[in-house]
């Protein structure tokens, strides 16, 4: 019988405690950061949407190997010697042009890996929260500075270029040839007079 | 004449307020009384294994962070511990207590999310928006530090990523001082109010030798009165230069090991989570904390398994490495993967509003039991 | 739309004035399933708690998709779980929105490539109003997101239906 | 407290050839190799000995060896003929405070185990986990289906490195 | 009164009797229900540290209204194998049960939908109307978690109304009519008049009566809250468990049905409470009018201090259901018979001799 009461005892006690709680809440100021109208200052690590600044962008493809998750596409073209592309901000000399660097930032998990091997720092994260999109496909970023032409242009003059050295490398090779076959055929005309082993000379001449 | 009842089966299907994510219970029903609960998983398998199998040592640990999303803080350290237990790196102090620190802080903010959806099944709403109210303080903290508020990628193998931050220190201890009544306020409004009392003492009762026998850790061991705490039985990193104690549930509201033991468990351990994080704020020392990081993370071919006490339980990691820059195999050993399976038992003859308690009590996470 | 099925002809003032109230009401009380899924479920909660207050744009979680208005899908839809989820959008009274919140559910985010369980986004399975990326976004940018939403209902028109 | 070497001797002496041999060439823990068929015995032995006790079962794992020959099948995408599947057991005694590893290795083609779900009640769901990832058939296991893929999952077992992603699972197109 | 004024304004009863029954429902129930729910989203959102709707309208005022032409617009289901004819019936009966209550109940001297003598009764009779409703719906939805929640609302309705019916004997014996119109006038203006301080008259019988006209006005809250649902007794619809219970499986217009009859029933209760206990329209502190003699005034006042006893019971209603976790469906069936109506009983024996003997 006794615990019958202090049960409902307890129960009207506790319950007027709780009230209590709720009730001085009411007048403790709301903890809320209206987000339209007062954006909140975010610390400078934060880590939400990648930058990538292109003039430092040296193309090591180091982010590329990093990242977990493969949402990096990089390609690069060799500039021909007598083109100059500039300096990056420490000073180092420029070689390659990076004709593709796209990061799917819908694929991207934030985990800042590719931050931390890249020699020039060129790539970070900023604090930029607001990018969503009404379609999937502006998620992917294309950060190359050059125009769609121009990338076509380099890309089309470095072929030139190696057409020009296949070129060249291709008529060296064709007059060491002559050389070598002018040379053998002044061997063969002393041969005649010795006439010693004929068979293994054709030979050389097939390979 | 007995009254043929037929047994009702109801799907607590894959989207339902209170289980947790995305977890199906099959009930089976006598009117509300319960006889068989079995409960399918796999809706979050996100193939963790295949894609530890497929990166490089230190790309996995984006991944770890996102298998118990709420204390992906803690499994980040225990796959960390692994690797460097397989390659002997000896980690400086100042890092010991870095991880020590956002260890303990992690504890503090899963028991809160725990406590908070917990109380929320149970009825009361607005202690859950008051423990996520005081978590944001503990996500602030982590965001100056690391940059990000959930999943941070924060402790790397033989080091931490970024130095603390200036004023962390002093942010961490104000953090102290403001959640200790916190926690009194969260007590008086939920623990003791009768009601909530009802609903949880003597319901979900785990005697101790089935919770070994499932192979159930953490908090809901403790709760059943078995002191089992990895922190203090086989200690990893520096914990045992800390003095703090290990609650254990002792029946205080209704039998030994029902969900009230395994909730107030979990309020008790916040408070000791906070001793810990006083005395480590003290102790910690200056020093450079990215000096033991290895430029490439190659261990030599072996097994080991590496276990740390996560806020769910015994978190293990089992890494077979044969040489080679990638893993041969990660298993885990996810605490809620294991305590789930007791559910089962747990419900035989409850009502259905209890299995909303009991599944609570357990406090699983889906991203941990589907991998 | 329940009552206003009839086929409108041409844009008349009085259509344009009950459109806008039309479009204004439907923004301003969008009723969120309450459906989270994985890390990003966690942030959703956080949304909807003291700091950042779902409840400012007028969004209440609703147990039950009959009474829901958009549904956050807010974490990785994996090939199980991706039939419920269609069933859950067909459930929806009509002018529903669907908001796909997180890398995951944009383009199964870090688990396109090795993933085998993970649908590699959801809309291949129901068509989403409006990506938020971010792995988990922050509060602020569901919010944002959801603003782009109702900003999207605001230029919705009778006469052409979901022509923006 | 026991050191795995004297836990090998007892199970010599006690099981002869069903232990093979305690292997501690490579780095952190050793484990003890036993024939597939007896590990239930040799585990209920551990579990209800004096002096072991080894009433807490940390993980079953399932192991992947990979140690067969590559060969190609019909559309050029390479298996793995023969080789083995291993299984891991990691044993520890909360009352003596000691662990140990156990290692079964099955061959690969029909890889069969003996359950020991009757010693620990935990062990259920991570063999079917490892049925589920490995194909690895548990013996008198009371209800071996897979627990993380569908129920209706043929397109074989997906942690096996010779795996292939399906094409389409019920209109859903699978890679990406 | 006003069926007089009505009478001779349009001439025939009929019409002035539908006018004045259906002046409350219109002036002032519904027009309360959509602010009483914009009331509670404000409450609960500063209870818990945060701001509530504030982005439609100036600080969210018309988020009601929104709601409201957007649950207009929405598409109305109904499921192939639902019972078309009880599904389409239990969202009207419902809001029907809950919005007769307010016939008659006196809102001001002058302003009473129907004076008839036997007013509580009625007004038990109605709400157990609800009952039906609800069953009704539960069943008709074809879904396994509706029909656990109408199951489990039938019986806690049905179980709380026997402490409502032993306190409201309590309280005829005391005022000796049924008429609720009678009992506000006879708990005359100054607060120490009112039946939970005992009644008008000074004498033995008033000071004994306090604490239990105290108890007897704190189970007839307990008691007529649960027949309303809110938290601490939501098992019908109890969020976590059971979906949303019986109205899982309503959209669109019917569901905003349920929504307004819920919060119509919320008014209802604290007004029965305050026409029983504490003195209906009656003034505190006497009325203004009489001070500065305008009797014009005095109907206004009584409306004024009507809606404010309302209000506030309504919102220690919503007080309890932000704070109070929810009972299980056995625990309600024994907070009701082991401790409810025991003490009811005991209540009523001892006011039984109190008006015997004193």
């Amino acid at each position: 019988m006794k615990d019958y009461f202090l049960k409902f005892w307890q129960g009207l006690w506790t319950i007027a405690i709780g009230m209590k709680v709720t009730f001085k809440h009411l007048f403790v100021p709301a903890v809320t950061i209206q987000y339209p109208t007062e954006k909140p200052e975010l610390p400078e690590r934060e880590r939400n949407r990648l930058y990538v600044n292109m003039d430092d962008c040296i193309g090591c493809l180091q982010c590329e190997r990093a990242c977990p998750v493969d949402c990096i596409e990089i390609e690069t073209v060799k500039a021909v010697p007598g083109e100059d592309l500039g300096k990056t901000s420490n000073g180092k000399k420029k070689a390659l042009w990076v004709t593709k660097f796209d990061i799917d930032i819908a694929k991207c998990c934030y985990c800042q890996l590719c931050v931390f091997p890249c020699p020039t720092e060129c790539i970070y994260m900023t604090d930029v929260y607001e990018f969503s999109e009404y379609e999937r496909d502006n998620l992917i970023y294309d950060f190359v500075t050059l125009t769609p032409e121009e990338r076509e242009e380099k890309k089309k003059n470095y072929e030139e270029f190696l057409a020009k050295k296949e070129a060249e490398k291709a008529e060296a090779a064709r007059k060491k040839a002559e050389e070598a076959a002018k040379a053998k055929q002044e061997e063969k005309k002393e041969d005649k007079k010795e006439e010693t082993k004929p068979e293994d000379k054709p030979k050389d001449k097939e390979e | 004449m007995s009254l043929k009842t037929e047994e009702m089966i109801l799907n607590m299907g894959p989207q339902h307020p209170s289980t947790h994510g995305v977890l199906r219970l099959e009930l089976k029903l006598e009117g509300e009384i319960i006889t068989d609960v079995i409960p399918h998983i796999g809706y979050l398998h996100r193939c963790f294994e295949k894609h530890a199998e497929a990166m490089t040592y230190p790309q996995i640990i984006p991944y770890t962070d996102r298998m118990d999303y709420l204390a992906s803080m803690y499994n980040e350290f225990g796959y960390v511990l692994a690797v460097e237990k397989l390659m002997g790196i000896e980690v400086p102090e100042r890092v010991e207590y870095i991880r020590v620190i956002m260890g303990e802080l992690q504890r503090i903010a899963s028991h809160l999310v725990a406590l908070g959806t917990y109380g929320a099944d149970i009825g009361a709403f607005t202690p859950f928006l008051f423990c996520f109210r005081d978590r944001e303080h503990i996500l602030h903290l982590f965001e100056i530090t690391s940059g990000a508020r959930l999943l941070y990628n924060y402790i790397w193998i033989g080091g931490v990523s970024h130095d603390l931050h200036p004023d962390f220190l002093r942010l961490t201890k104000e953090f102290v001082d403001y959640f200790r009544p916190k926690v009194k306020e969260l007590n008086e409004l939920l623990t003791f109010n009768q009601i909530f009392i009802d609903r949880t003492a003597n319901v979900g009762v785990l005697p101790a030798e089935t919770a070994i026998n499932y192979g159930i850790t953490g908090p809901n061991l403790r709760a059943s009165g078995v002191k089992w705490d990895l922190r203090k039985d086989d200690p990893y990193s520096i914990y045992d230069r800390f003095d703090f104690e290990i609650p254990v549930g002792n029946g205080e509201k209704g039998t030994c090991g029902d969900c009230w033991d395994r909730y107030y468990v979990r309020v008790k351990e916040m408070e000791e989570s906070l001793k810990i994080i006083e005395q480590a704020i003290e102790q910690i020392p200056e020093g450079d904390v990215t000096s033991a990081i290895p430029r490439r993370v190659k261990p030599p071919a072996g097994q080991v398994y590496s276990r740390v006490e996560n806020p769910r339980g015994e978190l293990g990691y089992f890494i077979i490495s044969d040489g080679s820059v990638n893993p041969k195999r990660v298993k885990v050993r996810a605490p809620s993967f294991v305590n789930l399976e007791v559910l089962g038992e747990l419900c035989k003859g409850h009502m259905v509003a209890d299995v909303v308690a009991i599944l609570g009590s357990i406090d699983i996470v889906l991203g941990e039991i589907d991998r | 739309m329940g009552l206003l099925d009839k086929q409108f002809t041409d844009d008349n003032i009085i259509v344009t004035k009950v459109e806008d109230l039309l479009n204004w009401a439907r923004l301003s009380s969008l009723w969120q399933m309450g459906f989270g899924l994985a890390c990003c479920a966690i942030e959703m909660m956080a949304t909807s708690a003291s700091h950042y207050d779902f409840d400012r744009f007028g969004v209440i979680p609703r147990p039950s998709p009959r009474q829901s208005d958009v549904i956050i899908v807010s974490g990785t839809v994996t090939l199980k779980m991706a039939l419920r989820v269609k069933r859950l959008y067909e459930q929806m009274p009509d002018p529903k929105y669907v908001i796909s919140m997180g890398s995951c559910s944009n383009c199964g985010g870090p688990y396109w490539e090795h993933g085998y369980h993970v649908l590699k986004g959801v809309d291949r399975v129901i068509p989403v109003d409006v990506y938020v990326p971010g792995c988990p976004p922050r509060p602020e940018a569901l919010l944002e997101g959801l603003l782009k939403l109702q900003e999207k209902i605001r230029n919705e028109s009778l006469v052409n239906k979901k022509s923006a | 407290m026991k050191t795995p070497e004297e836990i090998f001797e007892a199970l010599k002496n006690k099981f002869g050839e069903a232990v093979i041999n305690l292997a501690t060439d490579q780095p952190v823990d050793p484990y003890i190799e036993v024939a597939p068929l007896e590990v239930d015995k040799v585990c209920k032995f551990l579990f209800e000995e004096e002096g072991f006790e080894f009433n807490s079962l940390l993980n079953l794992s399932g192991v992947d060896d990979a140690n067969g020959e590559k060969v190609k099948d019909e559309n050029d995408n390479d298996i793995i003929k023969g080789g083995t599947l291993s299984v891991f057991y990691h044993l520890e005694s909360t009352i003596h405070r000691h662990k140990i590893v156990l290692k079964v290795s099955t061959d690969r083609e029909n890889p069969e185990v003996s359950s020991v779900e009757d010693i620990w009640r935990t062990a259920d769901w991570h063999e079917r986990e490892a049925y589920d990832m490995f194909g690895i058939k548990f013996l008198n296991h009371h209800n071996l289906i897979r627990i993380l893929m569908p129920y209706d999952w043929e397109a074989g077992y997906p942690l096996r490195k010779d795996y292939q992603n399906p094409e389409f699972y019920k209109g859903m197109k699978v890679p990406y | 009164m006003m069926y007089d004024w009505l009478y001779n304004l349009t001439g025939s009863e009929i019409l002035a009797a539908v006018i004045q029954s259906l002046l409350p429902l219109f002036l002032f129930i519904l027009p309360f229900a959509l602010f009483a729910v914009l009331l509670e989203r404000k409450v609960s959102a500063h209870m818990q540290d945060r701001l509530g709707p504030m982005r439609v309208g100036y600080h969210g005022i018309l988020q009601t209204v929104a709601d409201i032409i957007k649950l207009v617009q929405k598409e109305d289901i109904i499921a192939r194998d639902n019972d078309k004819l009880f599904f389409n019936l239990s969202p009207l009966i419902v809001f029907m049960g809950s919005y007769a209550a307010f016939a008659v109940i006196p809102f001001s001297s002058v302003f009473l939908g129907s004076n008839i003598d036997l007013g509580l009764i009625f007004i038990v009779a109605v709400t157990g109307l609800v009952v039906a409703g609800i069953l009704m719906g539960g069943w008709a939805s074809n879904n396994k978690y509706s029909l656990l929640g109408a199951m489990r609302s039938a019986a806690q309705i049905i179980s709380y109304e026997i402490p409502t019916m032993m306190i409201i004997i309590v309280v005829i014996m005391l005022t000796g009519t049924l008429n609720l119109y009678t009992m506000s006038e006879w708990q005359t203006s100054y607060f120490w008049n009112w039946l939970i301080f005992g009644g008008p008259g000074f004498g033995l019988a008033k000071f004994i009566l306090i604490p239990f006209m105290m108890m007897s006005a704190l189970i007839l809250f307990i008691s007529t809250l649960a027949e309303v649902n809110p938290t601490p007794f939501d098992i019908p619809e109890a969020e976590s468990e059971l979906v949303s219970g019986y109205h899982t499986e309503y959209s669109g217009m019917k569901f905003a049905m349920f929504f307004l009859a819920e919060y119509a029933n919320m008014f209802a209760v604290s007004a029965i409470l305050s026409a029983l206990f504490f003195g209906g329209f009656q003034s505190p502190f006497g009325y203004l009018g009489n001070l500065f003699n305008v009797p014009a005034l005095i109907p206004f006042e009584q409306f004024f201090w009507f809606t404010a006893k309302g209000i506030f019971f309504v919102f220690v209603q919503m007080w309890l259901r932000w704070t109070l976790p929810r009972f299980r469906v056995d625990q309600l069936m024994t907070f009701c018979w082991k401790y409810l109506i025991p003490f009811a009983f005991v209540i009523l024996i001892i006011v039984g001799l109190i008006t015997v003997l004193l």
